[in-house]
């Protein structure tokens, strides 16, 4: 369903061939997949939206938040009859509307570092939609400990970030291989200090889609790279070549050269102490 | 272009995920530095002899050069023992630093470096 | 509605006063604004969804298809129980559901040679979200004569273009300016024949609603460009800098310099005989 | 580099929105063309001489010399009356070839020129 490719003779027809062929395996092998979105919010909404439109079979979604009216500016699949609802739950309900043969399993905890693994574990692809730095350091942990791909998404005012960490068991990077550290606190901001432009949130969680979509369909290229949004610059998408894993990552580095523990971690004090208002 | 006593190369210098707040609140700065740096770092075999001693100008000068010239604030955010604070990713002609050398890439002339954190919100 | 910024302490308050500053006279523009979105298809859904919940005071759609369950794979605006209902109908409710303070005018008729610039006078900004040649010809002639940018997506299987045409009056290049002639017929192929991977119109969609608001919110810079998106390429997006109007343009050209007459133009006829399947 | 008889140069070359049909379905090809156009256009005031006669090869010499080397079916949707059919955008490094002279823009090794035409999708 995620593609529709008729029959027809006005064209040049071997010429497209392989694009159809793709597209045909590709619509199967996306209803045998699951994916894990963690986040409902802005960049969830359009991820969600999309994979179920393209026929993804089993979708996972967690989120412990409630729907609030000043989310609706951005995270498109809430409405204002279900303020108060779940997000997860507000979700699962536009996904039946768009799909009613996908398989959503909605989760209304939060993600915690005791049951990341257990919520995750039965899932090909995990989606970091989140809102917060610790969540990511726990995401990226998670996804390297599963090994699954880690399709990240992240916005800030009127610039966005897309990265898949973990790339490839072992070949590209996890997120704590290229920010080993958070950044200051008093750098970071909260979504609510710098506002988040709707749009900004859409493209990349739709992108966010789009690369789960291609590694699902096998047509990602198999390179670790970071696309960078900034709307308002006259550059608007740049695309940098990463680095592959750090052999001494203390998440994906290997064994015996493993730098630090991130076992015991506590993630929120990791990122500033006092749990800030991101 | 300009030969005589001492050659410059010129950057193209940005900042993203909030450093900028460091610089100016300028994202997009052009910066003309030495085209060698005042005092070698390691190894002191000159490729480039003119303009006398030292090292040819790589991004660890660039960084110190940044920091005394160009950073406004807060320079603990930015530099920490002789290299970016951690969590900072340095971007080389849209290629991650840690392929190209890291410190010791040697800058050229007209060279675009980056400079970010990661984005958090969603 | 469109962006959210609080007061708060814990950041570095004076360095992002002027983004404030902007976020807060946007939301008014915002609210004063009114585009017209010219189908609710795959481009158009997410551009509606995206305007929507910025809170652009007036949004007209016009469209003349009704919903069919084949649509659902990217129309990411419609439901499954809203088959067989006017396109333009279900997005309207679609869109009072995130926003009910949003007035939204349904335009069922087909845009037309005739009613075109009767149906777009009322509106500040175009948006094209249309899929077929006939229509994007008719739209730039249109959006010349009136004086209005018009913002232009395309998609096609794993690719999409968006510019804004006609920008800032008499500077920007026109649809005609770029591309005089259409693609060969055979080359053009039809949606249905080619595919369309849904999350290629949710980037190029919700791209056209974020070009919409930068220029209601004056934050655009007034260059014109083409960005071209490829979801399969190593670089998945280029900026294209575009040459100005062509003075010789039939269209937006000098009055005595223009070459060519489009006024009696049979838009059909002009893009390859009998109207093809697209 | 190669220095002796026929300089060339290296370019890459992309097509996008149908027409890579033309170019065995290929989107991306990187050829090498001769630095000089056999025939002289216009004026014949060399500027890098060796290799003979000729002007340096232009974007018209490479739309020529694809459609003779590379073209697979249908030239008349690619070529007409010594330049590109109207309603293919050709893109000089990310830039309007308008802006770049059209045809008699001299190319330079590395270039890279894309042919596209409009899509319609939506
Ligand atoms: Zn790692
Ligand atoms: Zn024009």
């Amino acid at each position: 369903m995620a593609l529709v490719c008729q029959a027809s003779t006005n064209c040049m027809r071997n010429k497209i061939s392989w694009a159809e062929v793709t597209i045909k395996t590709g619509q199967l092998k996306l209803q045998q997949a699951s994916v894990a979105v963690v986040g409902a919010g802005g960049l969830g909404c359009p991820a969600l939206q999309y994979l179920a439109a393209a026929g993804v079979g089993r979708i996972g979604i967690i989120d412990h938040d409630v729907v609030e009216i000043s989310n609706l500016q951005r995270q498109v699949l809430h409405t204002e009859a279900r303020v108060g609802m779940h997000k997860v739950l507000s979700a699962a309900k536009a996904i039946e509307q768009i799909n009613s043969r996908i398989r959503v399993e909605p989760v209304t905890s939060a993600l915690t570092a005791s049951n990341a693994q257990t919520l995750l574990a039965d899932y090909d692809i995990i989606l970091d939609c989140t809102d917060n730095l610790p969540t990511r350091y726990l995401l990226s942990d998670t996804a390297v400990q599963l090994n699954r791909p880690l399709v990240s998404g992240a916005a800030q005012q009127f610039d966005g970030q897309l990265c898949i960490y973990n790339l490839g068991p072992g070949q590209g990077p996890c997120f704590r291989c290229l920010f080993p550290k958070p950044p200051a606190p008093e750098m970071a901001g909260s979504c609510e200090e710098l506002g988040i432009l709707g749009a900004v949130t859409g493209v990349i969680g739709t992108l966010q889609a789009m690369e789960a979509i291609k590694l699902i369909t096998g047509l990602h290229d198999g390179r670790p790279t970071l696309l960078m949004y900034s709307a308002l610059s006259a550059l608007p998408f740049r695309n940098i070549k990463l680095r592959a894993r750090r052999p001494t990552c203390p998440s994906c580095g290997t064994e015996d050269e493993k730098v630090g523990k991130i076992g015991e971690t506590d993630y929120v004090a990791f990122c500033g102490g006092q749990r800030p208002d991101w | 272009m300009s030969a005589t006593s001492s050659p410059a190369i010129s950057l193209k210098v940005e900042f993203g995920g909030g450093l900028e707040l460091l610089f100016s609140n300028e994202r997009s700065h052009t910066v003309t530095i030495p085209a060698r740096a005042p005092s070698p770092a390691g190894a002191d075999t000159d490729v480039h002899p003119p303009g006398g001693g030292g090292r040819p100008a790589d991004i660890a000068f660039l960084i110190a050069w940044l920091r005394a010239n160009l950073l406004q604030e807060r320079a603990e955010l930015f530099e920490e023992n002789g290299t970016v604070r951690p969590g900072i990713l340095v971007l080389v002609n849209d290629t991650d630093w840690e392929l190209e050398g890291e410190g010791e890439y040697v800058l050229k002339d007209g060279d675009e470096i980056v400079f970010i954190s990661t984005l958090h919100g969603g």
